[in-house]
């Protein structure tokens, strides 16, 4: 098989991978496994995170992506039955330890979700609200418009900060979700499938804006795209499941190389629209 | 072909359409009792408002009502009337809604399997019962504490703070139904953002749920102020205008249910008066209902 | 009413009639009677036709006996306008226009005493100053007065709870021709007033405060003795004695009405009247009245016989 | 970038954590405090009611059992010919003769005999009864009030008897029992039942499946709504004015000649059914429609994808599905009605009525308004009576809902089979 | 570029065109739109559905695939608001017209549905209640039998034909949803995306038996699988959306030419995971 034009006729633009420095690991699993109750999520994840890299995981339905994801800030302790076993160390601390506030975790490793979801509030709420119960000490109009203008919505909105964010339209919507995550100031974003709810237009939007992010944040997208996976992310996981519906890590890799020279025929066929 | 055109001919189905007919006319049905509510209580109110000794101003602003000496203020009757719901909205609303969040929020699934089935307990149990108990727990205890001399032995205070806990099962369990619809990436997105639980809750969940939440409140209140056997037990049997809650005053349903108790004559002013009575009644618990109504619809078309 | 020609001894055709009855009446088998019997009326005559109709039933009566305990005005109301009751319970004399009324749908009511009341003015037992009343400070005491002191200057300067009978009830009617010639006005623009049918709601409420006042049929007093205290009136107390004797001033008839048509026509009806008419007396204390005097007991047998011969 | 310190120091950062923590714990004792306060008022309804439900009674005898047989304190040492030859000569004689009418005394057991002997001779009558706190607690004042009192008896009485299920109403308390007022809370529930549960169901499945989205249909749906929160005692005022008043002929049953005397009247079983009926009417159509709601469209979607009319599709299809559902919220509709007073006692229901309601044309009364009637009794052991009756009547609501849970539960296990 | 290669990596078997006899039109669409209350959701969709062969739906969510499946049946009659403007004839017959009985059109054009949803009924009796509201009056065991087997499920529940039919695994429900439809002997089954639901053994089984049914029925199938749409149709509707969020038919053609020489860019984008 021939790679390279597959790559062509997928007209996959690959990030440049910036492998001139060494990379700064961020987040690292260990051995990671996730139950809901009785039952086996996600089995022996196991892999890096590096800093300032966009990581994509990408797999069929139901293989655990999000579940991972959430497992890195901790979101999976809302959700009843929910247990961890193995380690997840952030900065080279364990998010796990018991005197782990996940409070504070997730101020600083935010998260953005499949579909929008701004308060129904103002805009400019959306962004302070965050901001005010960790108890931020700046200029809270400043951090306003900073937070929109990284978000790239400072433009749209500047002139309506007052009005309710539910009538911004959907991919407004969601730059307005990153912008109140960036206020918080985290160091990495989580996005579970941000531009899926999305049109076309909006959608591209999105994949701009990761690509400009990725200069000040390490992030993380789940995607059902493989398009987009190929075009934002510099490292690509691809989870799997069993035939006991677990999912685990298939392959993990610099994104062209998944894509281009996948190691596991799972990968390939995946890849190639087979199933999922 | 020719019979191309007929095959797929509409069939008449008689029976369809017949069956079809008879539900919708029993679909009417409800709206004719509205109108029959509506026209029975306009009638004899009117016969009531007709008779010469009664003016409608005099019944709008009247501050004694003694039909018999010919006395038609219902003020004092609607006030004792928003003197018990509104004690009854203290208690219900803050109780109510903490319970509500505690079982949309806090409580395992275990808990809320224990605490939802014996708050439909508490709401199934027939309002004679809660009357029983505000005559012979509330009002003793309310006498205990602020003293048998402060506190008649019929008051509204005591009928109110039991319809509170009567309404309270009907406000926790739609209040949860308004904090529970409230979609889970609102409490996600506040999570995300280092928001704590409670944060969550207060400022991010009940703000988004304050529509459900007010419709909820407002059908407790009518709810309250239509309430019957508590008052009639409890609250006192004497109109009165007074503002205290410590002393007996009688309800408009209170007095439509010693009238009617006592049985009254057909067509004498007294038995007039308890269907202008229950007209206005109507009109307010009629009114709540639909401001709630309008309110719980916008709520649900916010998360639909 | 009836106008059928009747004989004597037509009452002897009914099933239930017994050789050896009482005081000239026929004697009565209640296990020969059945069939509907409804009432209603007075609360005071309440607990007395409900013992009568427990006996009844006792002694074998087979059929269905209700008896509603509305207020002595609606049982006049449901019998001689509704015309769908057989009997009805009275603590006052039927007035002349409810005659009226009932001759419009063919009815003629006639009158049976079944007893006397003695009406209690109480307080609760917790009130030590007040024990007796004149009829003039009773007056004073259920209209105008605001607070005790107003009645009698030696008594608290408290305000006055008033627990009365609801206006359709016999009761009140009696208390307002007896003490307020016939004018419920007074009574009725009083403080601190609670009227009720429900005799149990003014108990609860006398039991409530000393400074509580109300009156009622005596065996309601009597059921609660021990936590009222019932006050003389112009310093005579209620007891058997100046009942009989007519010296208490408050003492009054408890009848029962009917109408011959009906009693002819529902053997029941008359067969009950018969035999509450016969037992009364053997119940009527144990219920918190005072039987009537023998005048009166007579003259309802012989009305019985009179409503039962068609010569009524 | 924004200072490093726009969140504060770590030390800060801390610190504003704790306060928060501490909020979080206060307001969630609060939540906690709020439930347990309901829970708490539950249990003193109960608590209250069984206070007067079971306790010491004082109680004295017309006559001594004593005196009747030299030598024998207690009517259980009599032989059998002792308790023939006291109830011959102490019965009176009216009562004497319905009872040898119904069966010789001499056939009678000593039970029966018993029984006789102490509702007719003996006559106990309650001087003063206790509630259970006061009898297991203050015995010192129950003992005061024994000592004061000549000839009293002391028992202990639980009111809630299997002999206060199925007797009749009394005017004295030891023998009042609420037969003919579960009979006629029966009988209601009947009528409500037949009237409100076609209409209810019909009127649900034309506005769920049947009603197109026009004005019409969201006046319907408003309407049923609003009816649903009307106060019962509104619905008192219509069944007095339709029912007891307008249609009289109709309700006391002397249309159908079913009544022979002229003196019926409109207060029957019927108007009561019917009045109840049209108080639940709007809670079975909205609990129906849910039900009908929960069928998913995609059942009806695949009946109509093979060929299926609208009414096979819904009487083959979708209320099979869901008729547990719709069983289950009836029921809960039908619990309410059992409960309703207020309305009952505005059309006129009876007071004293001994004998078991026969039709839907007789007179009535209900366990509420027994329980009405008893707790505004001036006798202070119609108390306890009431308080019985109440048990009585939760134990009958709980079986009602008890049945509609263990519906539900079916149905749920059913639901997770599905899934 | 290279269309052979692109064939050949996507992996895409496509069905050999039977074009030898000419073939016969059995529906045709009309400058078909349908609207939802105001929304316009689908634009002047004409096209002709050729008898005995399987016509396969694309497109990004929303596009109105099912909305235009469903207008062949009327099933959109069942949706509150949904009307129709334009023709669909079936055999010539215009479907929308006044006099026609929809019930009577659904028992000869069938439908199978995303999520398998058998009847809460016995595997007899969800095969038999089509036939029997239909007015069937073979044999009943008879019609059973041979649904089940020509939806290749006979042998796996012939022992169980009293069962509830919700304890089928998904595969088999969808099987049983397919029999159920067979039973009441359909010219044409319409399929919305009828494996989107299941694992990749059910689905694959669901696409022999699509391969097989063809002989006797004309098939119409809904896919987001772009290999499935390649594996078992032969021909292929390109649906897209307008910034209206209208959808329309943007190509429509035999499906090896639709998958590997595109006439329109966004045919080609979608086709290669550029959106959607
Ligand atoms: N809250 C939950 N409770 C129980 N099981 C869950 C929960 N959330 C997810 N699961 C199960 O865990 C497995 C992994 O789910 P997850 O949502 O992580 O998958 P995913 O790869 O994100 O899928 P998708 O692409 O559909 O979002 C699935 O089998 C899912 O059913
Ligand atoms: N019942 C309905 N009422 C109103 N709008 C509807 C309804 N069903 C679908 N729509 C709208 O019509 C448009 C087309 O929907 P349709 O379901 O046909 O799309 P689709 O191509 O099948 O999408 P998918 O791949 O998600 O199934 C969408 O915008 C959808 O929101
Ligand atoms: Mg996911
Ligand atoms: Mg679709
Ligand atoms: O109920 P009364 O006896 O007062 O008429």
């Amino acid at each position: 098989m021939n790679t390279t034009n597959l790559a062509e006729n997928l007209q996959l633009p690959f990030q440049s991978e910036s492998s001139v420095e060494p990379l700064k690991t961020i987040i690292s699993l260990d051995n990671v496994n996730i139950r809901y109750g009785s039952f086996h999520a996600v089995k022996d994840a196991s892999m890096e995170i590096y800093e300032h890299q966009v990581t994509a995981f990408i797999g069929p339905s139901g293989c655990g992506k999000s579940t991972v994801l959430r497992s890195i800030n901790r979101m999976n302790d809302m959700i009843r039955g929910a247990t961890l076993q193995g380690k997840v160390l952030f900065n080279g601390q364990d998010l796990y330890e018991k005197s782990v506030d996940p409070v504070l975790i997730r101020r600083r490793i935010g998260m953005v979700f499949q579909k929008p979801n701004p308060f129904p509030k103002s805009i400019y709420e959306n962004i302070a609200w965050g901001a005010r119960v960790n108890g931020y000490r700046g200029d809270y109009d400043e951090l306003v418009e900073t937070s929109l203008q990284r978000a790239a919505l400072w433009d749209e909105v500047k002139d309506k900060l007052k009005q309710n964010a539910l009538r911004l339209s959907g991919g407004q919507q969601q730059r307005l979700c990153i912008a109140r995550t960036i206020a918080v100031q985290p160091e990495v974003i989580l996005m579970d499938e941000p531009a899926s709810a999305l049109d076309p237009i909006a959608t591209s939007r999105i994949e701009e804006l990761i690509l400009q992010l990725k200069q000040s944040y390490t992030i993380i997208i789940v995607t059902h795209n493989m398009g987009q996976a190929s075009r934002v992310s510099d490292y690509t996981a691809f989870f799997m499941v069993d035939q006991n519906r677990t999912g685990y890590l298939q392959e993990y890799e610099a994104t062209e190389q998944l894509f281009l020279n996948p190691v596991h025929k799972k990968t390939e066929e995946y890849i190639s629209g087979k199933f999922g | 072909m020719p019979t191309q055109n007929t095959q797929f001919r509409k069939k008449h189905r008689l029976h369809e359409r017949i069956i079809e007919a008879i539900m919708f006319l029993f679909a009417l049905f409800s709206l004719l009792i509205t109108v029959g509510i509506v026209v029975i209580l306009l009638r004899e109110s009117y016969l009531f408002f007709s008779d010469p000794k009664v003016n409608l101003l005099g019944f709008l602003t009247g501050k004694d009502w003694q039909p018999m000496i010919d006395q038609f203020g219902f003020l004092p009757l609607l006030n004792a009337t928003f003197t018990t719901s509104i004690i009854a909205m203290l208690l219900g609303i803050p109780v109510g809604l903490f319970v509500a969040v505690y079982l949309a929020e806090y409580a395992s699934d275990r808990m809320r399997g224990i605490l939802k089935p014996t708050l439909e307990v508490l709401a199934g149990i027939p309002t004679i019962v809660y009357g029983y108990f505000a005559l012979t727990f509330m009002t003793p205890l309310l006498r205990m504490l602020f003293g048998q001399e402060r506190v008649e032995i019929y008051n509204t205070g005591s009928a109110g703070l039991v319809i509170g806990i009567l309404v309270l099962p009907l406000i926790a369990t739609m209040a949860e139904d308004a904090i529970s619809s409230v979609p889970k990436e609102l409490r996600l997105a506040s999570y995300a953002l280092g928001g704590t639980k409670i944060e969550t809750t207060f400022q991010v969940v009940i703000p988004a749920a304050l529509s459900g939440l007010s419709a909820t409140f407002l059908l407790a209140l009518s709810r309250a102020i239509g309430e019957t056997m508590v008052v009639a037990l409890a609250a006192g049997a004497g109109p009165k205008l007074t503002a205290d809650p410590f002393k007996a005053a009688e309800t408009i349903t209170g007095y439509i249910v010693r009238i009617s108790g006592g049985d009254v004559s057909y067509n004498s002013v007294d038995y007039n008066s308890i269907f202008a009575l229950g007209l206005v009644l109507f009109l307010i618990t009629f009114t709540l209902n639909l401001i709630s109504r309008k309110i719980s619809n916008v709520f649900h078309q916010e998360y639909e | 009413a009836g106008s059928k020609e009747a004989k004597p001894q037509e009452t002897t055709q009914f099933a239930w009639v017994e050789e050896q009855g009482v005081n000239g009446l026929p004697g009565v088998n209640p296990i020969k009677v059945s069939g509907n019997i409804i009432t209603a009326g007075s609360s005071t005559v309440y607990p007395l036709s409900e013992r009568m109709a427990e006996r009844f039933k006792q002694e074998g009566y087979s059929g269905v006996i209700t008896i509603d305990s509305i207020g002595s005005g609606a049982g006049f109301e449901r019998f001689t306008v509704a015309g769908e009751t057989d009997i009805a319970n009275a603590s006052r004399a039927i007035k002349a226009k409810e005659i009226e009324a009932a001759k419009l749908i063919g009815r003629s009511p006639i009158e049976f005493r079944v007893g006397t009341d003695a009406l209690a003015v109480v307080v609760s037992n917790q009130n030590t100053f007040a024990k007796n009343v004149t009829k003039e400070e009773l007056a004073k005491l259920f209209s105008t007065a605001k607070n005790w002191s107003d009645v009698n200057p030696a008594w608290p300067n408290e305000p006055i709870q008033r627990f009365i009978p609801g206006t359709d009830s016999g009761t009140f009617d009696y208390f307002s021709e007896e003490v307020f010639k016939n004018n419920p006005e007074p009574m009725l623009s009083a403080q601190n007033l609670q009227l009720s049918e429900d005799d149990n709601i003014l108990v609860q409420g006398i039991k409530g405060s000393p400074y509580a006042v109300g009156f009622f049929g005596y065996a309601y007093y009597a059921e609660n003795a021990d936590s009222l205290s019932i006050l003389s009136i112009n310093s005579v107390q209620a007891s058997k004695a100046n009942v009989d004797n007519g010296t208490y001033p408050l003492a009054r008839p408890l009848f029962i009405y009917s109408d011959a048509q009906i009693m002819r026509s529902k053997s029941q009806v008359a067969a009950f009247i018969d035999f509450y008419l016969s037992y009364v007396n053997e119940e009527v204390i144990g219920v918190g009245y005072f039987p009537a005097n023998d005048e009166e007991l007579e003259k309802g047998r012989q009305t019985w016989l009179k409503a039962m011969n068609g010569t009524y | 970038m924004q200072s490093s310190f726009a969140f504060g120091t770590q030390e800060n950062v801390l610190r504003l954590m704790e306060k928060r923590r501490r909020a979080s714990v206060v307001w969630q004792a609060v939540f906690l405090l709020a439930t347990s306060l309901a829970i708490l008022f539950l249990v003193l309804l109960l608590v209250s009611v069984i206070d007067s439900t079971f306790g010491f009674a004082a109680l004295q005898y017309d006559v001594e059992p004593k005196t009747l047989i030299a030598g024998k304190q207690h009517l259980s040492e009599f032989s059998h010919l002792e308790l023939e030859q006291v109830a011959k000569s102490r019965l009176s004689g009216g009562i004497l003769r319905r009872v040898e009418y119904e069966k010789p005394i001499a056939d009678r057991s000593d039970k029966d005999l018993i029984a006789l002997i102490e509702q007719h001779v003996i006559k106990p009558t309650v001087l003063r009864t206790w509630g259970l706190w006061d009898s297991l607690v203050n015995q010192g004042q129950i003992d005061a009030y024994l000592s004061e009192q000549e000839g009293a008896h002391l028992t202990f009485k639980s009111w809630l008897t299997f002999d206060f299920l199925v007797a009749d109403q009394s005017a004295n308390p030891l023998y009042a029992g609420i037969r003919t007022a579960l009979l006629g809370s029966l009988w209601i529930i009947l009528i409500t039942f037949l009237f409100a549960f076609p209409i209810g169901v019909g009127s649900a499945v034309y506005l769920q499946e049947y009603a197109p989205d026009t004005k019409v249909s969201r006046i319907l749906q408003l309407n049923i709504f609003n009816l649903s929160a009307v106060p019962s005692i509104i619905y008192g005022l219509l069944g007095l004015a339709v029912f007891v008043r307008a249609m009289e002929g109709f309700t006391s049953g002397s249309f159908f000649s079913r009544v022979a005397d002229s003196t019926a009247n409109g207060r029957t079983i019927l108007s009561g059914g019917l009045t109840l009926g049209l108080l639940v009417l709007p809670i079975i159509i909205i609990n129906t429609q849910e039900a009908l709601k929960a069928v998913p469209d995609t059942l009806r979607m695949s009946s109509y994808g093979i060929g299926a009319t609208k009414w096979q599709t819904i009487w083959g299809q979708v209320l099979p599905v869901s008729i547990d559902r719709i069983l289950t919220g009836t029921i809960l509709a039908l619990s309410r009605a059992l409960g309703e007073t207020a309305p009952l006692v505005v059309i006129g229901a009876s007071t004293f009525i001994s004998v078991d309601p026969s039709g839907i044309f007789s007179k009535f009364t209900t366990l509420p308004i027994q329980i009405y009637q008893w707790s505004a009794r001036p006798q202070g052991a119609y108390r306890n009576v009431a308080g019985a009756a109440i048990i009585a009547l939760l134990i009958l609501l709980m079986a009602l809902n008890s049945s509609a849970i263990i519906l539900r539960d079916k149905l749920s296990k059913k639901k997770r089979m599905e899934s």
